[in-house]
């Protein structure tokens, strides 16, 4: 839950924090014929905004997922919020990991029976008495308060008794980005947050990112085509292509060369 | 051309094969007709076989043949004798009931409903001995398995059945004693009939078979291992379906009238 | 694309993929060797068409002996009390199978449930193993242990349940859809929120449907009932036909059949509401 | 969004929504009257704890009934010959019952079916009336028509097959992921293509299920083969049983569960195959 | 399917060509509270780009889906390549209607477990002989050449054999742009067909479209929420607001003082 009271400071630009991501030759491959990933090496640092671009299919939302342990690493070792681990985290690590962790997916992914509320309180699975997450029903009324404010924050708090199918895609995406800020995660991974977005609600999204950041040391990857998004409100830009990582530097520092760069197709 | 021989009461194709394989053979060799072998496990459908002209020769109860007296009327054949066939009334050996008159009040559980040795002989047995059926004890139908357990139990205090069936039972439950408490007079025949439209010549073969060639026949028959029940017994040619009437008035017994049978 | 730059870089020449599915050769062996005991039993054991034809007149005659039902008011109000001994006992017998196949369900699916997918197996072998076990043999049991009658009646539909249930329930649950179910774990759900929050919600339709499913069935059961003494509607209908009294037995068939008719409309009903 | 001008609009007092679900007066007395129904009924006819537990000696007594089972080699032949017997019917049967089915139940079910909303009711209701006719009729017809023995079993096979198979075919039909059959319709693909274009493909998983599921239960039922003279394992067991073979009992059930639980595997790696 | 060979004259911009679809009153809303579409007057010519704008949630994907018949018009008439209808089409318009229509869904809506090249054989179902676009096994030969050329203008001849699920979010949007080109429609009505493309495929996928409505004379009607993609590819674009149109404008006379209109929010 955000609790917004006392602000932690956020971490200063160009100081070097710890690092809260680390990978090390990170390598997967879906099927023994091709590699998706092959060899990543990459360290987030403790309140960092990073954005994560590549042309379709090279392997963005399969590096994302590796992170936190939702495909197995073929090779190579990753660190996250202090668990360590290659393949597969054991169970244990996996609830410590994602208990700190919000996700937005790129297929937003929600409950599409239940209410639009209900899908934001499941934000709150990993708090203890988790079980009262379940739904909207049984959420104890902070929970449902807080919900309803991390909806007000994406603007839909007026669509919170909906069902979750009943929504736009765009007002989709919002809830589940609102699902994965209710809770005050300390690292937010976010799959194309904005795609379906309409141009005022991408900026609203990656602003109120931005400032959730700044406020509570919330540390930010994610992925997107669109560059000004990426430009805008990322700290660093890393690119990935053929696999690999083809860039990696300070937002402002990455050139239009660069970026054209990264989408160009070369030659089979 | 084949005669279809069917028998009720037996489970299956392949069982029937070992029971009646041999008596096929037998019977073939003495009547000179190809025999085809047909089980039945339900009455009703060995009715409608009969009806449909499915089957040309059946081989059943007595309770049975009743039924299909009424539905199909048949040409009797032959009636197959089964000694020591005649229905009982158990109880446990060291229960409370001593006597048929302590089951008053009580109840009494009957194998399968209309059969000739769990149902029909039992209830005749205790209405000849002055019980009449759900006035003066409760009668209920249950399996034997279930009901063996009861009465274990001492949920039911009797359980109809014949002999064979007591025989197997305390084979299964050595560690427990039962006891009979009434016994019935030995049950009419098992009877073989053709069905009315069969040619009478075919009618008249068959019977010309079993009397003259009876003991062959028999020696057949024994070779199965459920067809022990027959063990001593005789092929008996000279039936009248009045010998069934007894049959008729343990209907009444339970209740039934044999002429509400409703067949074509 | 063809206006684009990238037009000229893709190979014109990727090929078409092959048509069929590449199979292992075990599989193919597996598969033909599976069609051919299909097609031998087919061809030994199914009727011919005109067989089939032939059967219309023995159809007529099988309904006009079952006519006119027997609509005798003393009779029906028979019925009427065995259909009502009847429904007490399943409803009871269905919903504690039910509410018991629930867990054993969710252990028993692969990949989902909480006991890895050793447990789920030996969860899977408990349902068959209930499914195999004869209702003679519950009822031989459960008289030795309650006695005859409603209560043993009972459980011989609970165990039928859970035997019915826990495979259609875990099978539901097993294939209910992977996203929403993956996104509550990646943000720390445990297998517990996953079911309550994504998969139930998910299954619900089909839940709703094999349990009144298993309702029915247990309301139409003849055997289970009378095995233990319990009586009910199907042990009428058996004692109709062992005593030929086939108008009878139509009267209740029809009974039975409106049941089952307004049982088929409720789950209509109740899965289009959680749909 | 609090950062951005569409923050001082959103108006702060969006109520929270109740935490119940709205129902009609008429749907809460329905639920209410349904859940007594249940409560009712359990109350009456349920086991008490105690009584499961005096369970255990008859547990234990009728495990020693059954136990050593009979291992005799010409008793095991025996029952091997049946099974074959069995499967041979139980195949033949439940294949062209599924066979069936999959028409039937695209015509019972509820907006997808080409027959419209009255068609797939009366489907629906031609499968309930398969179901509820019980076997013995059926066995009746079929020995009627086609004579006593191998072909009738199949029939009446058949036909219980589509009584089960149509509905949870129907059922998964229904429940089907909506979006990919709207993506075909909007293409301007027909009833018949969203049935094998999208429909088939997402459901095969649980055809698989039911399917097989089908075929065990074609090959546990004990009564509908013996009903038409037809044999098999399950007249064998209800044999042991009538005799108080009970040690042969235990080795047919132990055979069948053997049985039943490699159809289990089969069902699991198939689905699998299809998922 | 496409037939490459004599490209039919593309309508000349400015001359007024026949109405192709034409919407009057069309209101529409999914319960009885809230009215999401208001009176929608639309006429879009043969041979027209629309692209179609508005915040999330305002309508779009609602207006797409009512013009062929995949929602119920509360009220209002359409015309849509000659069938007219209220409410929802009868069977035959329907079929006959969506024959020569193109629909690109919001969610791509593939059949995941199927190949990529038999969903977008999919594409063949209102073809004479239907049954055969059942799946890739049971398609003729040329549908299968051309289902693969369909690929290849998409980038994605490579994939054919991959299952529609084990694709990327991007490559999965552009299979199911494949699918709705396969065959020539006469209106292809595209639903943020770019919206989750890196920028590159987006500018090929729009080019490809504006390519094909050239050489083939079809009609495009888009939603974007990219609006240089609007500006660059349309040749008009209509805004909806608040459930009814807000303006209706060729692209080159689109104002940014026009676009940002559109996405202000007013006060409720
Ligand atoms: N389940 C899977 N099985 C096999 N291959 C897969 C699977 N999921 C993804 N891939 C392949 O892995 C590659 C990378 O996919 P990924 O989803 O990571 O791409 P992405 O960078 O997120 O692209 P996009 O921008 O389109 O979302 C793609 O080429 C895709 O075909
Ligand atoms: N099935 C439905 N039931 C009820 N309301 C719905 C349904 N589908 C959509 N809506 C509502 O209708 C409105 C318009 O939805 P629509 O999908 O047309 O928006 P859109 O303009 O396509 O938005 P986006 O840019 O996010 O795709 C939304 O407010 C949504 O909540
Ligand atoms: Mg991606
Ligand atoms: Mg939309």
């Amino acid at each position: 839950m955000l609790d917004l009271s006392p602000a932690r400071p956020s971490t200063a630009r160009g100081a070097l924090s710890d690092p809260i991501v680390t990978t090390g030759g990170l390598r997967k491959s879906y099927d023994r014929k091709t590699e998706i990933l092959k060899g990543i090496d990459l360290t987030i640092r403790a309140g960092e905004r990073v954005a994560l671009i590549g042309s379709n299919g090279c392997g963005k939302s399969t590096l994302l997922r590796c992170l936190i342990g939702l495909h197995e690493v073929s090779a190579g070792e990753v660190t996250a919020l202090g668990e360590t681990f290659t393949g597969l985290p054991a169970g244990a690590q996996k609830a410590r990991l994602r208990r700190k962790t919000g996700f937005v997916f790129q297929k937003h992914c929600l409950v599409r029976r239940r209410s639009v509320l209900s899908n934001v309180i499941h934000g709150m699975m990993s708090e203890p008495g988790s079980w009262r997450a379940f739904s909207q029903m049984t959420a104890p009324e902070t929970w449902r308060r807080a919900a309803l404010e991390a909806l007000a924050w994406v603007n839909l708090a007026d669509k919170a008794a909906a069902r979750a199918d009943a929504l736009s895609g765009g007002q989709q995406q919002r809830v589940a980005i609102a699902r994965a800020l209710v809770r005050q995660p300390a690292l937010l991974i976010a799959d194309e947050p904005a795609a379906s977005l309409d141009p005022v609600s991408g900026q609203d999204v990656m602003a109120l990112f931005t400032r959730l950041c700044a406020e509570h040391g919330i540390t930010l990857l994610f992925t997107s085509h669109d560059m000004s998004h990426a430009r805008s409100f990322a700290d660093r830009i890393v690119a990935l292509k053929a696999g690999r990582v083809l860039f990696d530097k300070p937002a402002d520092t990455t050139t239009d060369a660069d970026i054209e760069e990264v989408f160009r197709v070369e030659a089979r | 051309e084949a005669l279809r021989f069917g028998v009720t009461d037996i489970e299956g194709m392949e069982a029937m094969q070992q029971e009646f394989g041999a008596f096929e053979k037998a019977l073939e060799a003495a009547t000179g007709h190809d025999i085809e072998l047909y089980a039945m496990s339900s009455r009703t459908s060995a009715v409608e076989a009969i009806n449909q002209g499915q089957v040309d020769l059946i081989l059943t109860g007595p309770a049975e043949y009743v039924v299909i007296k009424e539905l199909a009327d048949p040409v009797i054949v032959a009636g197959w004798q089964r000694p020591n066939y005649y229905a009982q009334v158990v109880v446990l050996a060291n229960g409370p009931v001593k006597s048929v008159q302590d089951l008053r009040g009580k109840r009494v559980t009957f194998g399968s409903i209309g059969s000739t040795s769990q149902h029909l002989g039992p209830a005749q047995v205790l209405a000849d001995l002055g019980l009449k059926l759900d006035t003066d004890y409760r009668g209920e139908i249950i399996g034997r398995n279930v009901a063996v357990e009861a009465l274990i139990r001492g949920d039911v205090q009797a359980v109809g059945m014949s002999e064979g069936h007591l025989k197997s039972i305390r084979e299964a439950f050595p560690e427990t004693g039962f006891t009979v408490i009434a016994r019935g007079r030995d049950l009419p025949n098992d009877i073989l009939v053709a069905r009315k439209d069969l040619a009478p010549e075919l009618i008249e073969t068959v019977r010309k078979a079993f009397a003259e060639q009876g003991d062959a026949l028999m020696a057949a028959v024994l070779q199965g291992d459920d067809n022990q029940k027959y063990n001593g017994g005789f092929f008996l040619t000279e039936i009248k379906d009045s010998d069934y009437d007894y049959v008729r008035s343990m209907y009444a017994t339970i209740g039934v009238d044999t002429k509400s049978f409703v067949g074509d | 694309m063809p206006t684009s730059r990238r037009c000229s870089v893709s190979k014109p020449a990727d090929p078409l993929p092959s048509r069929w599915p590449r199979l292992s050769p075990l599989a193919f062996a597996l598969t033909m060797a599976a069609l051919a005991l299909v097609i031998a039993s087919v061809g030994q054991v199914a009727p011919t068409p005109g067989q089939l034809v032939d059967g219309g007149p023995s159809l007529v005659r099988l309904v006009n002996r079952m006519s006119p039902p027997n609509l005798d008011p003393a009779f029906l109000t028979r019925i009427f009390w065995r259909i009502v001994e009847t429904f007490q006992i399943a409803i009871a017998g269905a919903a504690i199978g039910i509410a018991l196949s629930l867990p054993i369900a969710w252990f028993a699916a692969r990949g989902v449930g909480p006991l890895g997918n050793v447990g789920a197996f030996l969860s899977k072998a408990f349902i068959s193993f209930l499914r195999t076990v004869p209702d003679l043999v519950w009822a031989l049991l459960f008289v030795a242990t309650v006695g005859l009658g409603a209560v043993a009646g009972t459980m011989t539909i609970v165990v039928d349940t859970i035997g019915f249930c826990g495979r259609f329930f875990a099978e539901a649950i097993e294939d209910s859809e992977k996203e929403p179910q993956e996104a509550i774990s990646a943000i720390g759900g445990n297998r517990l929120s996953i079911l309550f929050g994504a998969i139930l919600p998910e299954v619900m339709p089909s839940f709703v449907n094999t349990s009144l499913f298993a309702l029915e069935k247990a309301v139409r059961s003849s055997v289970v009932l009378g095995l233990v003494g319990a009586g009910g509607i199907g042990q009428e209908l058996k004692a109709a036909f062992d005593l030929f009294q086939y108008r009878n037995a139509s009267t209740i068939i029809l009974v039975i059949f409106l049941i089952v008719l307004g049982m088929e409309w409720a789950t209509d009903r109740l899965r289009r509401k959680v749909q």
